[in-house]
C-alpha cells in the first residue's frame, strides 16, 4: 500500500464530510455523557481544517499534517481539540518530507499519534476514550494488510466496544457507571476518522480517487 | 404577518454567534477598563501587562458569566479567555492572553479541572514557555459531587482563587509565591451543586435532559449536564442542610475555625431564593461553631440559565483571610 | 420513598416566609455592613443614621432583587423597604425606615410610581413630617410603554436616581439640592422592557400569564404582568433596534449628547444575552452619535424568574455625569 | 336601622370570611389586569384584622374602626391598603364614641370613606377601581332604607358594571382598553365589604345576630 499525498488530503476531506453529516449525532452522544459539543466541536474544526488545506497542494505529508493539527488545536477546543491536535502533530513527524507513504510508515504515525494522546490526556485503553478506537486500528494496522472493509470493521467494532466500558477520563468519568451502555463520542469521531480513511484507499490497498 | 417557528427563546442573533457578539457587548459596556485582543477571544485589563505584577489569566467555556470576563477587573484578573458555549478554549487563544498580561513576573493560569481545560491551558502554557515566559499554572478541584480527588472539576470556588491569587499579585508578590497562595486557595475549597432546571446550548437548541415538575439533580456541574444523582424535590432549608452537610464532611472543620461561603445561582433562579438558602447555610455553619468572615451570594459561576444554585466553603487561614478582605 | 406534588419549583421553605426568610439571607450574608429593624422589613446600613447626610429611602415590593436591599450601600441608599412580593410596603415600616435614616438633614424617598407605592410612601411622609422629620419625594416614571406621562411606572431607571441621589448625599448637599437632583435624573430616565416568558410569584404557584414559544411581550413591567403588546418573538439585534428606536423617540437627543445606559436582566436571561443586547444598543447609540458614557450591565431589577431584559437609557449632563462616576 | 357596635364588629369578621373564601379569585381577577395579588393582600390584611379585634369588646364604633384602619394600613400593603385604610379612617372620625349607629350617621361614615379615597388615590368614579362600588353604595345608603337584599343588589350591579369600564387608575390603567371586559379587583373585594355587611343586618334594618 502506499498513500501519495493527495489520498491523504483527500482521507482529510473525507473526514470534514463525515463530521458534517454527524455533527448531531455526535453531540447528542456527548449529551448523555458529556456537555453535548463533541459534534459541534469538530464539525467547527475539520471545517476550518479543509478551508485552510482544499486549494493548497502539499509536496509532502509533514506539512500537510502539521497544518491539519495546528487548525484542529486552534479550532476545535475541549478535550477533543489538543487530543486529535496533538495525535496529528505527532503523526506529521513520522510522515515529515514523505510524498508517499506505505503501510509501515502509516502505522508508524499512527504509534506516535497514539503516545501523543497518551500523554496529553493520560488515558490508557480502556478508559472509555478515542484511545480504544486508535490502539485496535494501530494493531489493525501493523499486523494486517491495508484494506478497506477490515480498516472500517476495526475501527467500528473498537467505537461499539466502547458502549459496555465505565469512562475514567474525560467528562464521562462523572458519570461512573452510568456511563455504561453509551457509546464514547470521542470513539465515534475517530471511528468516523478510519471510515474516511477506508473511503480514500482502493480495496487492493492502494490510494484511489 | 408570518408565524414564525422558533427554535429557542433566546435574546442572540445566531447561535454561531454568541460569544463573539457577547465579548463585543463586554467591550462596549466597559471600553474604560477592559480591551479584546484582536480577532481573539480574549478580554484583557486595559493597563496590561503591568509592570512588576505577575499576570492572572483564567478561561474556559463560555455560557458561565460573569465567569471569566467579568473577573477581569484589578486585584482580580488580567485576562480571560472564552471558548465556545461549554467548551474549552484553544491554546493559541491562551497563549496570546499570556503574552498580553506578561509585565516581567511571569504569569500564573487558574484552570478549573476538565480535560479539555487542562489540556488546552498545558499545551498553551508549554508554548508560552517556549518563548521564554515563566507560567505556573493552579488547577482548581472545588466539586465534591466526583468522589475521586483527582477528577473533581473546578465550579464556582474559582471565583475564590481569583480573588485571592489577584490581591496577593496586586501586592507585587513573585509568581511563585502566587502561586503557591492560589494553591492553597484551591486546596481549601469544596462546593456543591443541584439543579432544578436544565439550560439550552446555543448550538444545540435542545435542553442538557430532562426534569420532572417533582425531580431535581444533585451534584450538577457547570456544563449544562446531569446532576450525579436524581432526587425528589425538596424544600431550601432541607436542601441547603443535605448540601451543607456532604460538604463539612469532606472538609473536616474544628469549631471556631473561619469560612467564606459563595452562595451562587446558576443562571435563572431569583437572588430571592439564593438569600434563602444563604440564611439556612449561615445558620448551619453556626450551629457547627464555624465563623462565617465572608459571603457572596449571587451570579458568579453560571450554567447559561439552568435553575438551582451551588454552594462553595472556603476553609480561612489569616493569610487567605488577609487576601478575601 | 413517595413522589411529591410540588406546586412550583423554587428554593424557598413557605410563600409566606419568602420576604423574612430572604431578609434573613441578607443580614447573614453582610452583617459587617447592613442591619435590619428589629420585627420589620426594612434593611438598613450599620451606619445609620449619618450625621450631617441626608438619608435616603427606597423600597418597594419583594421579588425586584438585587432592588431594593441590594442597593443600601455607601453612597446608594441608607435604607430599603422590602414589602410582600410584587407588594408596595405599609406606611409604618416606611416609617420607622425614614426614622432609621434620618441624621437631622431630612429623608428623600425614592418611590417608583404605581399607586400602592405611591399612596403607602405618602401616608409614610406625612406621618414622618408630623414626627418633626423633613421629609421629600421623588417619583420615578421611567417606563415609556405607558403612553400618558403622568401615570408611567417606575422600572430599572429607578437605580440611577439610588445613584446619583446617592453620591449627592454623600456629598453633604441639603435635602433641597439632593431632592432637586433626583428629581433631575428622574425626569431624565427613559426605559422599556421585553419579557420572553413569565415568571411564577410564589403565593399564588401559578404563572402571571402565558406565552408561546415564539411569542414575547413587549412593554413589560417588573411584576409579572403581561406587556402592552405581544409580538412575535425576534432577534436580539431587532429587538434592541425596536427599543431603542422607542426610547429615543421619547427623549429628543441631540448628536453628540451624552448618555449612560442599564440593559437590565429580568430574572433568566444569561449575562451572556445582556451582553449581546448592550452590543447593538451601543453600536445604534453611536450611529446616533450619542456617546455613551456608562453602561451597567446585569440584573439590577428584576421580575423573580421572568425572561427578558428591559433597556434605560438616562441623558446626562455634567452635573449628572459627575455624581454617576 | 341601628347598628351596634357587635353587629359592627360581625360585619368585620363577615368581611374576613368572604375575603378568606375569595382570596385566590380576587387574586385571579387581579391577575388578568394588575399583579395577581389583591386577594393576598386583602386576605392577609382582614385576617390580621381579625386576629386583633376578635377577643376584644369595643365600647364604641370609633376606635373599632381605627383599629381596623390602622391594621388594614400596616398590613395589607399595596394599592389597597392605603385606601381601605384610609376609607375606614375616615369613617372611624364620623363613628367615634357612637355605640350605636343609625343609617344616616353611617351614611357620613360611607361619604367620608370615599372622600378619604378620592384624596388618597386621586381617582374619581367611573375610573374603574373601589370607588364604583363604594359610590353607588352610599347613594343607595342616603336615599333608601338599608335593607339587606337590596345593599347586596346595588354592590353587586355596582361591582359588575366596572366590567365595562376602561381603568384609569392603579395598575389595570397600564392594560388600557385591554382591561375592559375585566371586573376591578378591588371593586370586588368592596362588593365583598358589603355585602358582609348585608350579612350583619337583618331585613328589618336592625342588627341581627
Ligand atoms: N484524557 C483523555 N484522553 C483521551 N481522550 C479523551 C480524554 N478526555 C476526553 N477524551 C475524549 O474526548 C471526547 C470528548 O470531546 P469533546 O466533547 O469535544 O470535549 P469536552 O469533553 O471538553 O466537551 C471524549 O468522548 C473522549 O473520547
Ligand atoms: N388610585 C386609586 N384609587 C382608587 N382605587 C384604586 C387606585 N389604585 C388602585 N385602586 C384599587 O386597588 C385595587 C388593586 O389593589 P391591589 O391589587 O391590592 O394593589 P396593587 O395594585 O398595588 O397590587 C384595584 O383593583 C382598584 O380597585
Ligand atoms: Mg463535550
Ligand atoms: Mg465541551
Ligand atoms: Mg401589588
Ligand atoms: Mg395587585
Amino acid at each position: 500500500m502506499q498513500l501519495t499525498v493527495e489520498a491523504l488530503q483527500r482521507w482529510i476531506i473525507n473526514t470534514n464530510e463525515k463530521m458534517q453529516e454527524n455533527k448531531e449525532y455526535l453531540s447528542e452522544l456527548d449529551q448523555a455523557i458529556g456537555d453535548g459539543d463533541h459534534g459541534h466541536n469538530m464539525a467547527r474544526g475539520f471545517q476550518e481544517v479543509v478551508n485552510k488545506i482544499e486549494d493548497n497542494s502539499f509536496e509532502e505529508a509533514g506539512s500537510l499534517f502539521k497544518q491539519v493539527a495546528m487548525t484542529l488545536i486552534s479550532k476545535v477546543g475541549g478535550a477533543a481539540g489538543p487530543l486529535y491536535g496533538t495525535a496529528f502533530l505527532k503523526a506529521s513527524e513520522q510522515w515529515k518530507e514523505k510524498t508517499t507513504i506505505d503501510q509501515e510508515t502509516f502505522g508508524k504515525g499512527i504509534e506516535a499519534a497514539i503516545a501523543g494522546i497518551k500523554t496529553r490526556g493520560k488515558a490508557k485503553e480502556g478508559d472509555k476514550t478515542m484511545l480504544d478506537v486508535w490502539g485496535p486500528v494501530h494493531t489493525y494496522v501493523t499486523n494486517q494488510p491495508l484494506e478497506r472493509e477490515n480498516l472500517k470493521k476495526t475501527a467500528k467494532e473498537a467505537m461499539e466496544k466502547t458502549k459496555e466500558m465505565k469512562a475514567k477520563k474525560g467528562r464521562a468519568a462523572y458519570f461512573g457507571e452510568k456511563s455504561i451502555e453509551h457509546v464514547d463520542p470521542g470513539a465515534y469521531s475517530s471511528y468516523l476518522v478510519f471510515e474516511a480513511l477506508a473511503g480514500s484507499i482502493t480495496n487492493e490497498g492502494d490510494a484511489n480517487g | 404577518m408570518r408565524r414564525p417557528k422558533v427554535d429557542m427563546k433566546k435574546l442572540i442573533n445566531h447561535p454561531e454567534h454568541v460569544v463573539d457578539e457577547m465579548l463585543e457587548g463586554i467591550i462596549a459596556a466597559h471600553p474604560e477598563k477592559l480591551k479584546r485582543l484582536s480577532g481573539l477571544n480574549v478580554i484583557v485589563r486595559k493597563e496590561a501587562p503591568i509592570k512588576g505584577k505577575v499576570g492572572l489569566v483564567s478561561g474556559g467555556g463560555s455560557g458561565h458569566e460573569p465567569a471569566h470576563a467579568g473577573f477581569v477587573e484589578e486585584y482580580m484578573l488580567d485576562a480571560a479567555v472564552a471558548g465556545e458555549v461549554f467548551t474549552s478554549p484553544t491554546p493559541d487563544q491562551i497563549l496570546e492572553a499570556i503574552k498580553a498580561v506578561d509585565g516581567g513576573k511571569g504569569v500564573l493560569l487558574i484552570v478549573k479541572n476538565y480535560s479539555g481545560d487542562v489540556m488546552n491551558f498545558d499545551m498553551a502554557a508549554e508554548m508560552a514557555q517556549a518563548e521564554g515566559i515563566e507560567v505556573e499554572q493552579v488547577i482548581v478541584r472545588d466539586d465534591i459531587a466526583v468522589d475521586n480527588k483527582e477528577d473533581r472539576r473546578g465550579v464556582a470556588g474559582t471565583i475564590f482563587v481569583h480573588k485571592i491569587a489577584g490581591a496577593a499579585a496586586s501586592e507585587g508578590k513573585s509568581l511563585k509565591e502566587v502561586s503557591q497562595i492560589a494553591q492553597k486557595t484551591a486546596e481549601n475549597i469544596w462546593s456543591m451543586g443541584v439543579s432544578l432546571s436544565p439550560c439550552i446550548v446555543p448550538a444545540s437548541g435542545k435542553p442538557g435532559f430532562t426534569l420532572n415538575d417533582n425531580e431535581i439533580e444533585i451534584g450538577t456541574g457547570i456544563h449544562g449536564e446531569q446532576g450525579i444523582e436524581r432526587q425528589w424535590f425538596k424544600q431550601a432549608d432541607q436542601l441547603a442542610e443535605e448540601m451543607i452537610n456532604n460538604l463539612l464532611n469532606e472538609m473536616e472543620f474544628t469549631p471556631g475555625e473561619e469560612a467564606a461561603v459563595i452562595t451562587n445561582g446558576l443562571g435563572s433562579t431569583p437572588l430571592m431564593e439564593l438569600y434563602i438558602v444563604h440564611r439556612k447555610v449561615a445558620e448551619l455553619l453556626e450551629r457547627k461553631q464555624i465563623q462565617l468572615q465572608k459571603s457572596f451570594v449571587g451570579e458568579y459561576m453560571t450554567s447559561l440559565e439552568m435553575a438551582g444554585c451551588s454552594i462553595t466553603v472556603l476553609k480561612l487561614d489569616d493569610q487567605l483571610k488577609s487576601y478575601l478582605n
